[in-house]
């Protein structure tokens, strides 16, 4: 099965291709990308049938690392999980790849744009197919190193070197997180194989506590919990969601493939491949279920009111992480990633809609001065009308099979799943007011679009709607892989295919598909009283929302504000103790990199960078003093300590 | 104790006696033929003939040349690496001073002299040979920083260091008659013994003051303030000796020397090698942050390295030897590359170290950028790179001795240090910047880099190998 | 006899005003013979170790450090030389474009 | 007892005259303390039986570096040095800072032991010379031939860096 290890090989012949002749080759080479990925694509999907006929893949391609006892191996492990990860990712890469020729077609980093995202999907596949913990960090650092490069690709602009620095800083804390978990993993088990580890979980070897704060926490909780900090980051949930909203600056393909489809949901399939460690700790379970939850709602909130058509989508996105984690956390595994698959590809649909959108408009992403574009942009509005409906949960589109899956293990599992079942439901209601809420505002009503910017507004090419109205498409069909037992008994086709790898997750109760199907209609309807509301608020009276904004405006700013978070941030790091210090910051040194620290931790650790700097004078004998004065200093510990 | 050497002796010496006869050959190459081309294909020889002669030094754990110098598998290793560090040095001097007028020759005989005296350093085994191995190391390089006489940054950071490395000297000499007066000895050996069982106040202070010294040569704080004035003011070449050779050189030593001692884990040894780990890592890559100067940059990110290096002097077990080695190998590939884009982008009247000099150095060299960003992204630890596994292994390493604190500081570090190679990074790729490529690149340049490249991405991807090399060399060294 | 200590003491405050003439002199003249100052005081050291002690090693150090201090000696007087040629001044204080 | 008072005279030129060579406005001045200085140096060393040494210290240190030095002071304009500042604006700092490390050695001496066979001379007088000179030979012979190295990595290093520029 060695052809497999092509698969994520293919786009890194085409990032070298268009990286190194991207000089020579300028919009062909677009090409060679393109040609890497479909190739992933073809071979993920002979990998796919494999499984489906199963056989399961985990083979050591050579050993990596060996130091004394211990090894790592380069490998490539292709179970069910991996097999929907690689459809999902080389699908979706391959549509945005082929939509991108027509997005960024005049774009003078062209050549480079494309290289990006190959390599991009290089380690995303790295990261899903990897067989160890270290394979599995390589894949994890190098999507995040391409994230901070596609973010920040529009450097020119100072709020998307901003952006990329935020999320850089916030993607660190994370993954501090996850590498203290490996390090635990090493620390404990002396492996770092997938399946030797989840097979020693259960055994004494796992019985270490670690006395913390003081505490005794169990080996594996604590492991959970830091893979689970990691995943917090890389998906955006929180407190660390802050720098996603941010990363909206890059180009609109990259939001759809990095910031929707795929980076982001790397956490939730780490958590879901880690299932046997995070299934031995209900602490760390509960941990991600709560997360989850409130994330969904809390995103989902702030998204009710924000104005930049990108921004609305981008919040969404985490409030629909959030769901994912809410499945996991209460144990329905194959829920989370169905939710995953469905989410991605209606995620990516809305996206890149939303991309045609602003190229109709030139570039103007504020929805205030968008309307009554449904006549214009026809095939955009419709296919953004499917992945809204498939979005809000709408029966019979895709999100509403994997949203209900997860709403209904979450009432199931237990009276903190009912509670967080109440906040998921919430959740769906404002999802579908916000994303109706877009509808109207960007395609329906008046039209309040710049003068100048209407005369050009245009339907894409058709190398973008097509990819438009393939996803489409899927947004439509892709929930019935996972038809509920409620509906129609056995044919949740999707859970049995995952169901040998999460032996230990709940399944619910058989008989109590009537609770279910009520449950269901309920969420249905509470949707459609969303859509409604938005329907009255945004295209029957437009005065309404207007005077809601008066009456609680307050609560609006808050919201509009994103409940001051980035602020408090702001407030905590920057206004106070090192306030003055980051004023001579900015006087020092180059404003546009600067800048890009004044955020939070980044600005203290600036700080320190200049302060330090005065030790460096440049006089020769100030450096003898420092070095004589260490010495008296090291001498006297000497005697202390002796 | 043997006291005069045997022909056996002589036969281990080989190495030495190869670099030193290589000396006095250019040295009479240059009296009857100055011509540069000659002069550097005559260096390139004498190291090429030293690196082979290992093949044929007989090493053996216990093969004492008069009680100084220990020629065993560890030095064996080390001696191969700063041979080939130095030859890829000369590569890249070429290229760089070719382009450079006047009389260029002597340059060469002081790299193989310096080369000479760092591998006295990785044998060394005595007072003596330590302190005349780092005494010809320093002078060589007084004059090697210096040597841009022209230019007054090259002077002014070869008054620095002469200053300074004197000073250190100074203190490394006073510490070495402190600890003779307690031990009686001048043998690491003895001293190691003594260090173990009850070492009195003049030990204790001696290898304080001992490790003064060889603090200023590895550039750890508070003894790194000369490092980022030397490595911008010095010649890029220079700058990269310095930063692979002589610190190789004396990190080598360093684990000879401590290495056999009993750092106790809550000894003083053990906390001030600590403190000073600690602080070279937070100083480094905090100060590195800010900078707008490359070569200043990689200044401050060495001396972060050497404080994650020094994490493999604290860890116990038979691993730290291997770790360090690995380390040391994958950092003299990556900073050897990245000094080596530097030095090839370097002009006739200036070094290319402004962060300007690299924008959108992409789109004019897009191999030449791969490179550099290969390098880079090694410096930062980031996988597929040896930098990455090199890092892994010192953490494993630390995690073996249960140095929790010292690795949760070295992987906040590396976080931190990320950022300011991104930064270059971004730099590299950004769209604007100046113009047109000027001269093209020499096919000793290009052939070095090409050969660090390759090394980077061996040692990165598929370094099983050389490590199974390494562990079969370190274990007979203990 | 004298006692040992005295010969480490006397080492002791050469050393240190060695030490001071480095860290405060402005002549690189005077900071070079300082650290002379500092070599001899480590050779008194060695000397005198190697007289209690019976042992030579101290006393054949001692000739290696001359050698060393005399290399050392051409090579900074060179650079010395260099300096008030391209900038006419031998201040330490002077020397101040690297930094930051 | 006469050795200790010959100690003690020795010890106290030698001290005298670093200080008095540290604080010389004229660097002329400074060199000739430090001539003085070499020459007492090179009386403890006959006082402690190593009168090779003494004669090094002598020729080398003081006939040939010292002399070196005394040249290239002269060779540059000192006239200068009679003007400017002799020391830079931290020298208070520093001269506290000297106390503090004389502090610490005198603690580390009061802690320290010494070995206790102090005061024996070594051998017969004379014969130092041939031992030193044997050891030299064999056991040392490895880094006398390094030490012959050093020497001509000076030598290179000041030729480099000295000689004219080449006009092209």
């Amino acid at each position: 099965m060695l052809k497999y290890a092509l698969i994520p090989l293919l786009p890194f012949a085409g990032f070298l291709i268009a990286g190194l002749f991207g000089k020579y080759l300028k919009e062909k080479a677009a090409w060679f990308p393109i040609a890497g990925v479909v190739g992933a694509f073809l071979l993920s999907f002979s990998a796919f049938l494999d499984v489906l006929g199963g056989t399961v893949i985990d083979e050591n391609l050579y050993s990596w690392i060996s130091i004394g006892s211990f090894s790592v191996n380069v490998g490539i492990q292709i179970d069910q999980l991996t097999a929907v990860m690689l459809m999902v990712v080389t699908t979706l890469s391959s549509l945005i790849h082929i939509y991108s020729v027509g997005y960024m077609h005049g774009d003078k980093g062209y050549p480079r744009f494309f290289a990006y995202l190959a390599l991009f999907t290089f380690f995303m596949l790295v990261l899903v197919m990897a067989n160890n913990f270290l394979v599995m960090f390589v894949g994890w650092e190098g999507v995040g190193l391409c994230s901070y490069l596609l973010i920040g690709f529009w450097y020119e602009k100072k709020s998307a070197s901003d952006a990329g620095v935020k999320a850089f800083v916030v993607n660190r804390v994370g993954d501090f997180g996850f590498v203290l978990a490996v390090l635990l993993i090493i620390a404990t088990f002396g492996t770092l194989d997938f399946t030797e580890v989840f097979a020693a979980v259960n055994t004494p070897v796992a019985d270490v506590t670690y006395s913390l704060f003081g505490g005794e926490i169990a080996v594996v909780t604590l492991i959970a919990l830091l893979l689970f900090l990691g995943a917090t980051g890389k998906s955006a949930q929180l407190p660390l969601y802050v720098w996603l909203p941010d990363a909206m600056e890059g180009p609109t393909p990259v939001s759809a493939l990095i910031h929707a489809a795929t980076m982001v949901t790397a956490g939730v399939f780490m958590v879901a491949r880690c299932a046997p460690i995070f299934s031995l700790s209900e602490v760390a379970m509960n941990t991600v279920a709560i997360v989850g939850a409130l994330t969904a709602v809390f995103a989902a909130t702030i998204g009710l009111v924000q104005n930049d058509i990108k921004r609305v989508i981008a919040y969404s996105t985490i409030s629909q992480l959030g769901y994912m984690f809410l499945g996991l956390g209460v144990g329905a595994f194959s829920a989370g990633i169905f939710h995953l698959t469905t989410h991605a590809f209606f995620k990516g649909l809305l996206f890149l809609a939303s991309g045609s959108v602003i190229h109709a408009l030139s570039g103007e992403q504020d929805m205030r001065k968008m309307g009554a574009l449904k006549s214009k942009i026809k095939i955009t509005h419709a296919v953004f009308f499917i992945g809204s409906l498939a979005l809000a949960g709408i029966f019979p589109f895709a999100g509403f099979f994997s949203k209900d899956e997860i709403l209904w293990s979450a009432y199931n599992s237990s009276d903190l799943g009912r509670v967080l079942w109440v906040l998921g439901v919430a959740g769906a209601f404002m999802t579908a007011f916000y994303s109706f809420r877009l509808i109207y505002l960007t395609f329906w009503g008046k039209s309040r679009v710049d003068h100048e910017v209407a005369h050009h507004v245009h339907e894409s090419p058709k190398v973008m709607t097509v990819p438009l109205m393939i996803l489409a498409f899927f947004s439509i069909t892709i929930g019935l892989i996972g038809m509920p037992g409620a509906l129609i008994p056995h044919a949740n086709w999707f859970g049995n295919f995952l169901a040998p790898l999460f032996p230990h997750a709940e399944h619910a109760a058989a008989e109590s598909h009537g609770l279910e199907r009520m449950l269901m209609v309920f969420s249905v309807l509470v949707a459609l009283a969303g859509i409604r509301m938005a329907y009255s608020f945004y295209v029957k009276s437009t005065a309404i929302p207007g005077k809601i904004v008066e009456k609680f405006q307050g609560t609006y700013n808050l919201l509009l504000n994103k409940y001051k978070v980035d602020e408090i941030y702001n407030y905590i790091f920057v206004d106070g103790l090192v306030h003055k210090l980051a004023k001579v910051l900015h006087s020092i040194g180059d404003v546009k990199i600067i800048d890009g620290f004044i955020n939070g931790l980044a600005a203290a650790i600036g700080n320190t960078s200049v302060q330090g700097k005065k030790f460096q004078t440049g006089y020769v004998q100030q450096y003898a003093f420092a070095m004589g004065a260490g010495m008296v200093v090291l001498v006297g510990l000497y005697y202390v300590l002796k | 104790m043997n006291t005069a050497i045997s022909i056996s002796g002589l036969k281990a010496l080989l190495p030495f006696l190869i670099m030193t006869a290589a000396a006095m050959v250019v040295m009479l190459g240059i009296a009857f033929r100055r011509d540069h081309r000659f002069t550097v294909l005559l260096t390139l020889a004498g190291l090429a003939l030293g690196g082979g002669s290992l093949v044929f030094t007989p090493f053996a754990p216990d093969r004492y040349v008069t009680t100084l110098v220990l020629v065993d598998a560890f030095a064996g290793y080390y001696l191969a690496l700063l041979f080939a560090a130095a030859f890829a040095v000369v590569c890249l001097s070429y290229s760089y001073l070719e382009i450079q007028g006047g009389h260029r020759e002597e340059y060469y005989l002081l790299v193989l002299l310096a080369v000479l005296g760092a591998a006295v350093l990785a044998a060394a085994t005595h007072f003596a040979s330590f302190f005349l191995g780092i005494e010809i190391l320093s002078v060589s390089l007084y004059g090697l920083t210096a040597y841009q006489r022209h230019r007054d940054q090259s002077v002014e950071a070869g008054v620095k260091y002469l200053i300074l490395a004197a000073v250190s000297s100074a203190f490394i000499l006073f510490g070495m008659a402190l600890v003779y007066a307690e031990v009686g000895s001048m043998e690491f050996a003895r001293i190691a013994i003594r260090a173990g069982a009850a070492g009195g106040a003049l030990l204790g202070t001696g290898l304080v003051l001992i490790i003064v010294g060889l603090g200023f040569k590895l550039a750890v704080v508070p003894f790194h303030l000369w490092t980022p004035d030397v490595y911008e003011g010095a010649p890029a070449p220079v700058t990269a000796f310095i930063a692979t050779v002589s610190k190789g050189a004396v990190f080598a030593l360093v684990l000879r020397f401590f290495g056999n001692m009993d750092i106790r884990v809550g000894g003083a040894l053990f906390l001030i090698f600590t403190i000073i780990a600690v602080a070279s890592m937070f100083f480094g890559n905090l100060l590195a942050l800010m900078q707008q100067n490359v070569k200043r940059v990689l200044a401050y990110s060495s001396i972060s390295h050497i404080g994650y290096l020094l994490v493999t002097l604290l860890a116990a077990g038979p691993l730290r030897l291997n770790a360090s080695a690995f380390y040391l190998a994958a950092y003299f590939v990556t900073t050897l590359g990245v000094f080596g884009v530097v030095t090839v982008l370097s002009t006739r009247d200036r070094d290319a170290d402004k962060l300007d000099d690299y924008r959108g150095l992409a789109w004019r060299r897009p191999w030449l950028a791969g490179v550099f960003t290969a390098m880079l992204l090694s410096l930062a630890g980031i996988p597929l790179t040896a930098g990455f596994i090199a890092k892994f292994y010192l953490v494993a390493a630390g995690i073996g001795s249960a140095l929790w604190l010292l690795v949760i500081v070295l992987i906040v570090n590396s976080a931190i240090g990320l950022f300011y190679y991104l930064r270059i990074i971004g730099a590299v790729y950004s769209m604007d910047g100046p113009p047109g490529p000027s001269m093209p690149i020499s096919l000793s340049g290009s052939a070095a880099l090409g050969g660090l490249t390759l090394a980077l991405l061996w040692l990165g991807i598929y370094p099983g190998p050389f490590l199974a090399l390494i562990g079969s060399l370190m274990q007979t060294a203990h | 006899m004298i006692p040992l200590s005295w010969y480490i003491m006397l080492s002791a405050a050469l050393f240190t005003i060695g030490v001071v003439g480095v860290l405060s002199r402005r002549n690189i003249f005077i900071i070079l013979m300082s650290i002379e100052l500092m070599l001899n005081a480590a050779n008194i050291n060695l000397v005198a170790f190697s007289h209690y002690l019976q042992s030579l090693t101290g006393q054949i150090f001692t000739i290696f450090v001359i050698t060393v201090a005399a290399a050392e000696a051409a090579v900074a007087l060179a650079i010395i030389i260099l300096l008030s040629r391209n900038r006419g001044s031998v201040y330490a204080d002077e020397f101040n474009i690297l930094k930051g | 007892m006469i050795h200790q008072i010959i100690f003690l005279y020795f010890a106290t030129v030698i001290l005298v005259s670093a200080l008095l060579m540290i604080t010389r406005r004229n660097p002329i001045h400074s060199v000739l303390f430090m001539l003085l200085l070499f020459f007492h140096i090179a009386g403890l060393f006959v006082l402690l039986n190593a009168e090779f040494l003494a004669a090094v210290q002598l020729i080398v240190y003081a006939g040939a570096i010292l002399i070196l030095y005394l040249f290239v002071v002269m060779l540059l304009n000192v006239d200068q040095e009679r003007q400017s500042v002799r020391a830079n604006r931290f020298w208070p700092w520093v001269a506290a800072f000297g106390v503090l490390i004389a502090g610490e050695i005198l603690l580390l001496i009061s802690r320290s032991t010494f070995p206790g066979d102090a005061g024996k001379t070594m051998a017969t007088p004379g014969a130092g010379v041939m031992e030193l000179g044997q050891a030299l030979y064999t056991q040392y012979l490895v880094p006398f031939e390094i030490a012959s190295v050093i020497l001509l990595v000076g030598l290179i290093g000041a030729v480099m860096l000295a000689k004219k520029a080449v006009k092209e």
